[in-house]
């Protein structure tokens, strides 16, 4: 697997081949030398860089007062990373496998997400917890899952999904950055593939979809990992005749949706690819030529519910709502 | 250790405002002008000030559901905590977190929790990351009894324990964990616990404002001095239901053992004591309670005229 | 609110009107009369009937041994349940709020929901967890999630959402003779909701969603409390000739897809109620009138991820399968 | 407690054919005959066999990542687990499971665990259950000192000393959590942490399978009898790296230290014992490793020649 070239040229430092590991690495080390309220957190991030040997090298530069290696509590290192966050420092916690998000869900769910919003926007969370997603490895199913779906389904997170080297330099620096907690997945299966990697500093806005190869017939959605399965789909597809664009999502939240549903017009088909279960949209999918309008879906408002009532009461479905909606679609309003 | 009087005032006036305080709740739930439910302080009101005595005003501290008091000993206004009670847009959290998550950043208050045991990592990050930017700032996290059910709490201490980080361990034990006593919740002995983490632990009467806040003071310094986190296990009782609408208590707790430790109410002992010592008399004491009771009128009023919040902060502080 | 009549009539007992909450106990008691391995764990369950007193009276009747008061211990009692679950016990466990499955994710997804299929069948979980979702109780943030949406993404999970009494008490007991691990949400705005429900044994079959209502014009397709906002939403529909088909989906996982597919190919338009949070579904709502083809979706299939290679590979999408599926959509195969 | 001869004899036998079929594991996974990875346990045989031997056949265990040990000693078959290692068809979970979740009903072995730690609330629950059905089953939760990090732990070990359950958890110290000396992950006291809930607590050289088996016995006994939970902690280390490629280990553990430990290799030590009290001459001892070595082969030649499972199960076992 090879990685496409960056599309987003705004890097001024030479470009060098480099594994997906090593940008990671790399951002790291830059992020840690500009503030020196960052740090990482986790199981065997010191001498041994993780298994992965990701961050290889930088308790060297850094010392193990800022590459810190934790006793295996999942649950205990993202709590401190959220109390550490909240009082001025920005901690990167790491999460060995995204299958042990399982572990923080209350820390990263009902605490880090939600404490700017509950404080009225007085606290923040500025924390990265990075992890990993993908399965083939033969690791079996308590180290192979892709939860990502789970966190990109929680107002107040942010979760990034990089595809290829270069990305991965430029959305960490973004997600360390961020004055909010950013969940960032990375594809064990990625960490050894190449591609072009600025030197020093450029950044990646969180939000911003990219087109990674354009095509007319058909689009396809992918993250992670996904995008080089979406990207060789694309040169096969191209020798059949079909023009398949590719859009590389880059972050499941916030979502760029004007990208892909741009696309989607101008392509009118689209397959989405991601590593996550999938098993919904069944009308969408299962009745779509009997359908005269596109499928509503009413859910809570994506926000932490409020305590104020009168906030509280628009963040669910009412029968006004609903016959809103429903009046909408059946083109009676 | 001698407590110096005007110190012993001031606890006495603290603590009676964090018992007008729940008082005036109670009534704002019984007169139904309050959404949602409350869990009062009340009966144990001398361990938040007797702890928050001895903190600075930047110096850190979690709290839990029952955390008015936490809160009020650490700093924070009638007014804006009744506003935000009430949903109000002045209130701590313009009106998003209500009782059971209240923040105040200004005087170090990290936020109440309403998950049990929830804040034990925040106030142990809280702690490491002032030990990383040197700033001698302590961490105090309020827990009840029912949070050493909680695996976090251990994950926690043992990193505090390894790292010898600023941090005050602070286990209300009121004996109860909702409607069940703690005994039929928590095996062994709950002090061994933090001592074979090798937590400085020390068992007290959570009554005695006096024992709470020189032994407080004791472990903060320690802590403040790089010499490692505590616990500090404070026994008492709320006088009221687990929260505001649990009136019927009689299956699960006998009216007699109520009683027995109302009689050690820790707002009447404080008075026994200021008497006993000479430092305040009847008169002087019904003088602060009255002085107090108009600072807990006037905040009520405000938050019953304030506003709501618009409606359109709805979707506002989802991101930073 | 009121509950609808039932229209599933294959129970033989005399109806009584009760509520959602008497429905709860009433299946609890039936079911540990009829088995003895079948028990109750959680916090505040004994004397305390659960702060919604939903299971007042059983501790009576069945005593200590049986209806247990755990510590305040969300994640212990989820893997004791999963323990006896495997070894000849039916526990019940009671998570108090939905909020708290943040605390469980590990013991649920990793261990309950992989483990018959990590033992290639040998070994079984047969539990329940019992918990709420629904928001409007002014509880905040931390008390009012509706987070079934992660727990019905997981393979392994069976997830059920009643609507009303009468379907509370059918499903609770399929859902405690069934031998897969199943999380039943109850909307805890809707415990004192009334309607009949027949005294004695019958049961609902998890996997079928019922018609509440029929109609020609849109589905309204809802789960749990939103099934009563939507028949309202209905009646206030009819008065404006807008014929509405109300979808009780009854169980998430497994989901009753046909009935929902027959509904919209009928009446050619759909709103989705449920009050979880919703966000994606992105092109098939944002571009619906530019497609020529459904939305195909790819992701991991629907499996805890196996460990021989043979079947592993078959769980993620390949460029191959990619290209056929796009093949398709744009008819050239 | 003297122990019989044959009793010893056996233990030799089962420690040894640990032994080379982790080193057969090894040789596999350098010849990349097997997908992934292993975690071996040579150099612990001692632990998984002195607590199996004080089993029966119907209790309960629940292991780990480092589980070819544990699933050996509680009787599954060579040829099977080889299979089940490969991804084969006739293995325990049809290739399901692979190294890290082997799991054999007949046994009562209730699985391998790649969750640090989380195998702890199973094996407490099947202790629930065995008591629940007054079955007198005793379940034993192997685990190694880093689930000592996970809260998990905590949470199950107070309801098991709460409830007496039959429980006893075996803590494998072998030093290290993966590539971190446990030191630097575990404050305090570990032996005080069970203790503090109301655990029997015993500590011993996990390399003299005489003292696992005598203390075992004796609290699995004591936990038979409803006289509550145990924990057993036994020193060991692992003789090969954390996986089977972890083969540079320098960075994180002295040659030195490796080479002492290996002097306490506990089939070694068991032999010498065995010659000592003249149970066993080298000619006895070499007559049982030649016949394991040839169970081995033909195990391994069974699961190399057996067919994978079909692709269509992938499918299968999603539900019951
Ligand atoms: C993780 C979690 N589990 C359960 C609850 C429900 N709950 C709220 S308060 C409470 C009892 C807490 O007891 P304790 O910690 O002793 O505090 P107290 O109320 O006595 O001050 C419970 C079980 C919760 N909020 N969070
Ligand atoms: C919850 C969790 N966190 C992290 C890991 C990754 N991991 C696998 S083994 C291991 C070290 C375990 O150490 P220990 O418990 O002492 O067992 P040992 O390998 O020494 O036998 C770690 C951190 C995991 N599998 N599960
Ligand atoms: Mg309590
Ligand atoms: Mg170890």
């Amino acid at each position: 697997m090879k990685a496409p070239a960056p599309t987003t040229p705004h890097a001024t430092g030479a470009s060098r081949e480099m594994t997906f590991a090593e940008a990671i690495r790399e951002a790291l080390a830059e992020e840690m030398r500009r503030d020196p309220t960052v740090f990482i957190i986790g199981e065997d991030v010191a001498e041994a860089g993780t298994p992965f040997k990701v961050l290889s090298g930088l308790v060297e530069e850094f010392g193990t007062g800022r590459v810190i290696d934790s006793p295996i509590s999942e649950a205990g290192i993202a709590g401190l990373g959220v109390g550490a966050a909240m009082t001025g420092m920005r901690p990167v916690v790491d999460i060995m496998f995204g299958d042990f998000v399982t572990l923080i869900m209350d820390q990263i769910v009902n605490q880090a997400a939600k404490i700017h919003y509950m404080s009225g926007g007085k606290l923040k969370v500025p924390m990265v917890l990075r992890t990993t997603l993908g399965a083939t490895r033969r690791s079996a199913a308590q180290h192979s899952q892709s939860l990502h779906a789970w966190l990109s389904h929680v107002p107040g997170l942010k979760v990034v999904l990089p595809s290829n080297p270069y990305d991965a330099k430029g959305l960490l620096k973004s997600a360390i950055r961020d004055d909010n907690p950013v969940v960032f997945f990375e594809d064990k299966m990625m960490y050894q593939l190449k591609g072009p990697v600025p030197a020093g500093d450029y950044t990646i806005p969180l939000g911003v979809a990219e087109i990674r190869r354009a095509g007319k017939d058909i689009t396809l959605v992918a993250t992670s990992s996904m995008v080089q399965v979406a990207l060789s789909a694309a040169d096969m597809l191209d020798k059949g005749g079909i023009g398949a664009e590719v859009i590389d999502v880059r972050t499941t939240a916030p979502l760029d949706k004007a990208t892909i549903i741009e696309s989607a017009k101008k392509t009118s088909r689209a397959v989405v690819l991601d590593e996550g279960y999938e098993g919904y949209s069944v009308i969408a999918e299962g009745a779509f030529y009997y359908l005269d309008a596109p499928v509503k879906r009413m859910g809570a408002r994506s926000v932490p519910v409020p305590f104020s009532p009168v906030l509280e009461d628009q963040t669910v479905p009412t029968p006004e709502s609903v016959v809103e909606a429903a009046k909408k679609l059946c083109g009676k309003l | 250790m001698k407590l110096r009087s005007e110190l012993l005032l001031r606890f006495y006036r603290q603590m009676t405002k964090i018992r007008l305080f729940e008082e005036q709740v109670n009534q704002l739930y019984l007169s139904a002008k309050m959404p949602g439910l409350a869990h009062l302080y009340i009966g144990e009101e001398a361990i938040a000030v007797g702890v928050c005595e001895a903190l600075r005003r930047d110096d850190y501290i979690t709290s839990t559901h029952r955390g008015h008091g936490h809160c009020l000993a650490k700093g924070a206004s009638v007014d804006r905590m009744f506003a935000e009670l009430l949903g109000k847009e002045p209130g701590y959290c313009r009106g998003k977190g209500g009782s059971m998550h209240i923040a105040d950043q200004e005087t170090g208050n990290l936020g109440a929790n309403a998950i049990v045991g929830g804040s034990a990592g925040i106030a142990t990050g809280a702690a490491m990351s002032a030990r990383m930017r040197a700033s001698s700032q302590v961490a105090v996290c309020f827990f009840g009894e029912g949070a050493l059910g909680q695996g976090l709490l251990y994950e926690v201490m043992n990193m505090a324990s390894l790292w010898k980080l600023p941090i005050l361990y602070v286990c209300e034990n009121n004996q109860y964990n909702e409607y069940t006593h703690y005994r039929e919740t928590t095996a062994g002995n709950v002090a061994r616990r933090p001592e074979a983490f090798g937590l400085e632990t020390v068992s007290i009467d959570g009554q005695d404002v006096g024992a709470v806040h020189t032994t407080a003071l004791r472990l903060v310094e320690r802590a403040r001095q790089g010499k490692g986190p505590a616990f500090l296990i404070c026994d008492t009782y709320r006088f009221h239901g687990h929260h505001v609408g649990d009136i019927n208590r009689a299956y699960y707790r006998p009216k007699k053992e109520e009683e027995e430790w109302k009689r050690r109410d820790p707002i009447r002992l404080l008075a026994g004591r200021l008497k006993a010592r000479k430092l305040a008399d009847e008169k002087a004491l019904a003088g602060i309670e009255e002085e107090l009771k108009r600072e807990i009128e006037a905040g009520v009023e405000f938050a019953l005229n304030a506003p709501y919040p618009d409606p359109a902060e709805v979707d506002q502080h989802v991101y930073a």
